[in-house]
């Protein structure tokens, strides 16, 4: 289990890796965090020729309150910004709590401490926390190319298993939250063979009410269930325009794991028990949030 | 062998210039190149947790880690967790100079073959800086992205207590 | 240096008061473990080390049909490759490590595993060809260039198909796939089942898995040509054995090799096999290349390269009368071999005797056969069979009880062996040829303390009336076994006292972790009369201790410390003779302690160092008749194994709508003889229980239908951690074993037996859904979910 | 792993059988083909390299043979791939029924995966084989869309969906676009190598 042989380069700017990834063309790989990369390498299962390590990029680096277009209330996050980082940063919970709550359910420590945000959201795992959580709090992710930079919706990005917008010699600089509208509550959690595992199934739910109680926005996306992450539309549907009510709760939980998914299945969870988790989780969560949207 | 890049480094506050492969793994480098033998290799694919060592503080995955990638930065493995030893390589009687984590350990018997135990110690040093007051779940939390396989756990739960309430005090 | 070999019960017991043994001290070997100075074997580096790395069979049976090294040998950096072809006359099939024991008409088949595969494949990951280079890495890189061409064949997966006669064979030189069938009874089961009130019948699956040290296995091999000596650095968990197969193997007389077992990181049975393939060629290797290499298991190799154990298919019956009395059991089972079976028929044997139990079973047919399975080899990991078959009789007690209406503990109590009844003789032989006798145990009690502890009688007014106030579903079990432990046949040690005074104690039992190192230590240090923490002990180098077998089936405290204890015994037998003459007074006035041996009443004495001194003279004589120094070597073997014991209890919460489960206690009574050092042995059940949680509900190796392993890592293969493993309470029953001076008995397993047949007990008594019955193991949530659902759906 | 799927077409079952036979534009619906060739009768030989996600060591080279033929009712198809990630063997029976004057093709595959990616992979083993099957399917949407858009001057709605669905195809579809369904399915079996 050593990694094949491989070139390294290490840019010491966004442009100078980028004209890298132009130069090498298909067979460059950038490497952020690497604790995906880099197990995949050591079973040689991943061979790239040569391997761009952004680790001295410290433009990309860092939480930055406010986003890019002058919404004061948002949160930018840079795209080598560790996922420790993201977890200790009082912005991060006073701003994106949904996303706060997530990062512990991110594998453990030492992996936080390596793994970056634009690493997990450019590899797109389906079962990783960090795209379903951008999804349900519609992001920009942000992007720079030889182009130049562009931004992506978050829900445009992810193009299916693995498979995202972004082009081979691009890499993302960083993404942009949103604030949430006021009188919104969030909420995740997530189901693991042990703690730290790939999730058997994860939901996050962001629920807004209007003063009479009354749901007005509401976003539900699940993840390992899919090919990617997977926006629950039939459950939003169900909660959109309705007092939150256990039935509401119930029935919006039974829209995500009948009609929203179509789950796989591997050694650890069949479809049946993904789409039962489904329906427990999402029950769970939007009582959740509901309780902190009543609060908020 | 490929192509090779000299890298420079501390490891355990002494300083090491090398020539490495781009592909050597730090967990290789430090066990290898450096016969720091002590980081020990149990998976390498990041999640026995056997290999962890400190990088600018943080517990990492030096599996999970090329040695070109810590170039410039200050590594701490187990070997330098004990105070200097003296030269005269008599081993204290009351383990006086070992890091208040491994005397507990031993105390408590928080390990059996000692495999693991090394990456765990590395991950504890910076858990009780951070976390002085641990309660069991906490501790257990912090210990997950480690695998035992002698102990149980139990004993390494109860090592932490006591290193915790010793180093608070 | 040897004197005083004895084979023979030690002299009388010495009058040593019992100080270090029944104590806690701390360990001695931590420190260098604590401070990454230990050696393990992945940590020897040697001058112009060689690595070698393994191409492997993706196939799980297939014909080889040729194997071309071409392009590996042009690669940078590599040294050399073999293929089985290049092996000529040292290619050999590996040693019947186990013969089957003296049983009447068995039938048994051998086949086992080869060094490098040579035109059959016959399990995923079976080596092919070794490629020696400069790197691991290199190594590894030439090693993806090794074209490999195999034609596969239809593998065999499952056992009832393995023995169809249409099935694919594995081994052209056996008739099926057939790899033993044995027949044990005892009394006539057809009189138990024609007079029975009951007869119980159930089926049952008992898969068992990878021992998975975090330690994987590894060996360097160094041949010098000068000194006329192979060093094999070797990770297993008998390097004696070893020793002698290599020299004959390679030629040499067993003189000129020297295995070493350093600090090895966990074992759990499987570092016991031999021989492994690498270890067969690393030092084959060396001797051809004339330089040391190296070869290192890497965790995805280790789940095809090292044994593991595996399923049972069980079709059992059990005949009680009305009060719940067992009147007999009938048990016919299939046990998975793997491709090749150098372990004979041990597991297999193991789970026929464990099914037994702490029970008073007067007819019991019990019959197996073993079958060959295109699937890694299958050797003993903890447990080695028994978690099977405690696993098929408390199932069967437990639906027994439900029939009945009698408790569960009750029907326990009714039909344990009273402490009168000792030895009791079973009538069938187990694995170490001996027959099957118990020799010590008070079950009873141990059952009493495990209830109180867990509070039985209170469990449904307290713990589970709370729980089910909040809609909580928790459930109890407890559950017994009987394990055999500290079988033969011997080991040995040798104490000696320097001049200095350091206190040495050389074993060659060798290490895995279980403290040894502190355990044999205090047994000689309570004669010797110091601390343990002043007795050296070195053991697994064969250049210091050149008899013995290796630490297995529970036998390192049972077996290699009372050979410890006979030549510590021999040692203050010296010491006093000495001292009695050095210092003008009677033995049995003598007292050692502290170091020093003093003349009772008076201020007189003498240190243990001077007196080793005045043993080994510069000048003068040596009384004639006598021996110089103050050292002696002896050995112990027992007549047969000794019989440890215990219940376990648990409460268990599932959620019915997730399948997930939490552990909220866990008791252990324990018997294991007397205890020599606590720490250790709780230490020791709390490993075992961890074990055991990951057998019944997180480890399970997944074959698919064409016995490719699909979870051959980490990430898929979940070993339990800190946050699955809860905390363990124990309590220990003593009942010494008539049957050693220390009456001491085994514990490295004992943790690990019954935990599958609790974990069974406990979900079913948590969901209490009519139908729902857990008839096998390992569990996962989605295989909880759909028992769950299933039972459901038929209720 | 077994991977079972159904197609209806709106052409007669000879049409779709004998569509079959044709070898040449498979390549081009085989994401990641390098080669393949036809070297015997009803016998394909090829090169494939595949990625998904970091994977990116799913090179092989596989032989794909068309036996047990009765026209027009069925073939199996073997199917042996071999890569230094693994292998994937194994037999596609493929069955054509009529069925209101159109066709509908059954497909069961039981296929062998073996070697790495299925030892290291199992958690994405059947995501990979669905997400294949479906980009085989709109590759050939797209292809059939294209040959047919100037021939019936409009938009043709073809749909693909991945395992156990259907799809149903224009009656003027002919035998080309035929081969790329199958041949596309073949690819989603054989790039599960690529884990």
């Amino acid at each position: 289990m050593k990694p094949a042989p491989f070139r390294y380069v290490r840019p010491s700017s966004v442009d100078e890796a980028i004209s890298v990834l132009v130069a090498e063309g298909y067979g460059a790989k950038p490497l952020a965090g690497g604790q995906s990369l880099i197990p995949t390498m050591n079973f040689r299962l991943a061979l790239p020729a040569v391997l761009v390590d952004l680790g001295r990029l410290d433009e990309l680096r860092g939480i930055r309150e406010g986003g890019a277009n002058g919404d004061a209330d948002g949160l930018y996050i840079g795209a080598m910004t560790r996922h420790s980082e993201v977890e200790r940063s009082a912005a991060v919970r006073e701003r994106a709590p949904l996303l706060a709550e997530a990062m512990p359910w991110i594998a453990h420590p030492q992996i936080r401490n390596r793994g970056t945000v634009g690493g997990s959201l450019a590899h797109a795992d389906p079962a990783a926390e960090l795209p379903a959580v951008m999804l349900a709090l519609d992001a920009r992710i942000h992007l720079r190319g030889p182009g130049g930079d562009r931004a992506v919706q978050f829900c445009d990005f992810c193009t299916g298993f693995f498979s995202t917008a972004l082009a081979p010699d691009e890499l993302v600089t960083g993404v942009e939250i949103p604030a949430l509208p006021n009188g919104t509550g969030t909420a995740f959690e997530e189901i693991s063979r042990r703690q730290g595992d790939f999730a058997l199934v994860g939901v996050c739910a962001a629920l807004s009410l209007d003063a009479g109680g009354t749901c007005t926005r509401a976003s539900v996306t699940l993840l390992s269930v899919g090919d990617g992450p997977v926006c629950a539309k039939t459950a939003e549907d169900a909660l959109r325009g309705r007092a939150l009510t256990p039935d509401a709760f119930r029935d919006a939980a039974e829209a995500a794991a009948a009609r929203d998914i179509d789950p796989p299945a591997d050694i650890h969870a069949s479809a049946a028990y993904r789409r039962q988790l489904t329906r427990v989780l999402t029950t769970r969560v939007l009582e959740t949030a509901a309780r902190r949207a009543a609060g908020a | 062998m490929g192509e090779t890049l000299t890298i420079r480094l501390t490891v355990n506050g002494n300083e090491y210039d090398r020539s490495v492969e781009p592909r050597l793994l730090l967990s290789d480098f430090l066990r290898h190149d450096l016969h720091l033998t002590g980081t020990h290799v149990g998976c390498e694919h990041g999640v026995c947790g056997s290999c962890t060592v400190l990088v600018n503080g943080e517990s990492v995955r030096s599996c999970l880690m090329f040695a070109v990638q810590a170039d410039g930065a200050e590594i701490s493995t187990v070997e330098g967790l004990a105070t200097p030893a003296d030269g005269s390589g008599i081993p204290h009687p009351e383990d006086a100079d070992l890091h208040p984590i491994q005397a507990a350990f031993r105390e408590s018997h928080g390990l059996q073959c000692g495999f693991c135990t090394p990456g765990i110690l590395m991950t504890l040093v910076p858990f009780l800086e951070e976390n002085p007051d641990p309660d069991e779940e906490q501790i257990r939390e912090a210990l997950s992205g480690h695998l035992c396989r002698c102990t149980g756990y139990q004993n390494i739960v109860k090592a932490v207590r006591l290193a915790a309430g010793r180093m608070r005090s | 240096m040897s004197h005083d070999t004895t084979f023979a019960a030690p002299p009388a017991e010495a009058p040593a008061r019992p100080r270090q043994v029944g104590a806690s001290p701390l360990r001695n070997e931590d420190r260098r473990l604590l401070t990454g100075e230990a050696l393990f074997v992945d940590d020897v580096h040697l001058d112009g080390m060689l690595h070698a790395a393994f191409v492997r069979s993706d196939y799980a049976h297939g014909i080889l049909k040729s194997v071309d090294l071409t392009a590996a040998l042009e690669h940078p950096g590599v040294v050399a490759a073999y293929a089985a072809h290049d092996l000529g006359d040292y290619w050999e099939p590996g040693p019947l490590l186990v013969p089957p024991p003296p049983i009447e008409q068995l039938e048994f088949h051998a086949a086992t595993q080869v060094p490098l595969a040579r035109d059959r494949v016959r399990h995923v990951g079976e080596p092919i060809a070794v490629v020696v280079a400069r790197s691991r890495y290199e190594a590894e890189d030439a090693a993806a260039l090794i074209e490999v061409d195999i034609e596969p064949l239809e593998a065999v997966s499952d056992l009832e198909g393995g023995l169809r006669p249409d099935a694919p064979r594995i081994h052209d030189h056996l008739e099926s796939n057939l790899a033993a069938h044995v027949i044990q009874r005892k009394g006539t089961w057809e009189e138990a089942r024609e007079s029975a009130h009951r007869v119980i019948k159930r089926r049952f699956w008992y898969d068992h898995g990878a021992s998975a040290p975090m330690e994987n296995r590894g060996i360097v091999a160094d041949w010098d040509a000068r000194s006329r000596e192979l060093t094999v650095w070797d990770t297993t968990q008998a390097p004696i054995p070893i020793r002698n197969g290599l020299a004959a193997m390679l030629g040499l007389p067993q003189s000129e090799v020297r295995v070493i077992a350093p600090f090895i990181g966990g074992g759990f049975g499987p570092k016991i096999m031999m021989f492994y393939p690498e270890e067969v060629l690393l030092p084959w290797i060396s001797m051809r290349l004339g330089r040391p290499v190296k070869w290192i298991e890497d965790r995805q190799e280790s789940f095809f390269a090292t044994t593991q154990e595996r399923g049972q298919d069980h079709e059992a019956e059990l005949a009680v009368d009305e009060e719940g009395l067992i009147l007999g059991v009938r048990d016919e089972f299939l046990c998975d071999t793997g491709a090749y079976n150098p372990y004979g028929l041990t597991i297999a044997i193991n789970t026929q005797c464990t099914l037994l139990g702490p029970y008073r079973v007067p007819h019991y047919h019990s019959e197996f056969r073993m079958v060959f399975t295109n699937k890694p080899i299958v050797t003993p990991v903890r447990g080695a069979g028994r978690q099977h078959g405690v696993f098929v009789m408390e199932r069967l007690l437990d639906r027994a009880a439900d029939e009945l209406g009698i408790d569960r503990v009750e029907i326990r109590r009714r039909n344990y062996l009273t402490p009168e009844e000792f030895p009791h003789d079973h009538e069938i032989i187990y694995q170490d040829f001996r027959p099957l006798v118990y020799d010590s145990g008070n079950y009873a009690e141990a059952m009493d303390r495990a209830a109180e502890m867990i509070d039985y009688s209170g469990f449904e007014s307290g713990v589970r009336a709370a729980a089910r106030a909040e809609g909580r579903h928790v459930g109890l079990g407890i559950v017994s076994y009987v394990e055999g432990t500290g079988v033969g046949p011997y080991e040995g040690a040798r104490v000696g006292i320097e001049p200095g005074g350091r206190i040495n104690l050389v074993t060659g039992v060798g290490t895995q972790g279980q403290g040894h190192f502190t355990s044999f230590a205090q047994i000689v240090a309570d004669q010797l009369g110091v601390g343990a923490d002043e007795v050296e002990v070195v053991t697994g180098d064969t250049a210091r201790f050149g008899w013995g077998t290796g630490t297995f089936a529970s036998r390192g405290a049972v077996v290699a410390g009372n050979a410890c204890h006979a030549a510590a015994v021999l040692v203050r037998k010296k010491v006093l003779t000495l001292a009695s003459s050095v210092l003008g007074a009677a033995e049995e006035d003598l007292d050692l302690a502290d170091g020093l041996v003093r003349v009772v009443g008076s201020g007189e004495s003498v240190s243990l160092g001077d007196l080793a001194a005045r043993a080994n003279p510069l000048r003068g004589a040596v009384t004639p008749g006598t021996e110089p120094g103050l050292e002696a070597t002896a050995y112990f073997g027992p007549e047969r194994g000794v019989t440890a014991s215990g219940v376990h209890a648990m409460i268990l919460e599932v959620d019915p709508d997730t399948a997930l489960i939490r552990i909220l206690r866990y008791v252990v009574v324990h018997d294991c003889g007397r205890v020599i050092n606590p720490m250790i042995v709780e230490g020791q059940i709390h490993g075992g229980v961890a074990h055991g949680i990951g057998n019944a509900f997180y480890e399970e190796l997944v074959f698919d239908e064409g016995a490719q392993l699909l979870n051959a890592s980490f990430m898929d293969y979940l070993l339990p951690t800190a946050t699955d493993v809860p905390t363990i309470e124990t309590d220990h029953v003593e009942t010494p074993s008539p049957l050693n001076p220390l009456g001491v008995k085994g514990v490295g397993e004992a943790g690990a037996i019954p935990v599958g047949a609790l974990f069974a007990q406990a979900l079913e008594d948590a969901l209490d859904i009519d139908g729902f019955e857990v008839r096998e193991i390992p569990l996962s949530p989605n295989r909880l979910f759909e028992l769950i659902r299933d039972a459901r759906e038929e209720g | 792993m077994l991977i079972e799927s159904e197609f209806m077409f709106d052409v007669p079952p000879e049409v779709v059988y004998d569509g079959l036979l044709d070898p040449d534009i498979l390549a081009s619906a085989l994401p990641g083909t390098d080669r393949l060739d036809l070297t015997g009768e009803d016998r394909y030989e090829g090169e494939m390299e595949a990625s998904v996600g970091p994977v990116t060591a799913a090179r092989f080279s596989v032989v794909v043979e068309l036996k047990d033929k009765v026209r027009p009712e069925s073939f199996d198809m073997h199917v042996d791939g071999k890569g230094k990630a693994g292998f994937v063997n194994g037999i596609a029976k493929v069955a054509f029924e009529a069925k209101n004057g159109g066709t509908v093709m059954k497909y069961r595959a039981d296929l062998q995966v073996g070697g790495r990616v299925a030892s290291v992979g199992q958690r994405l083993l059947e995501s990979v084989g669905k997400m294949m099957s479906k980009q085989g399917l709109e590759a050939v949407s797209r292809s059939i869309d294209a040959r047919l858009a100037p021939a019936d001057g409009g938009a043709v709605a073809t749909t693909g969906t991945g395992l156990a669905s259907s799809a149903s195809l224009p009656a003027t579809g002919g035998k080309r676009k035929i081969l790329l369904i199958v041949l596309a399915i073949v690819a989603a079996t054989l790039l599960v190598l690529a884990l």
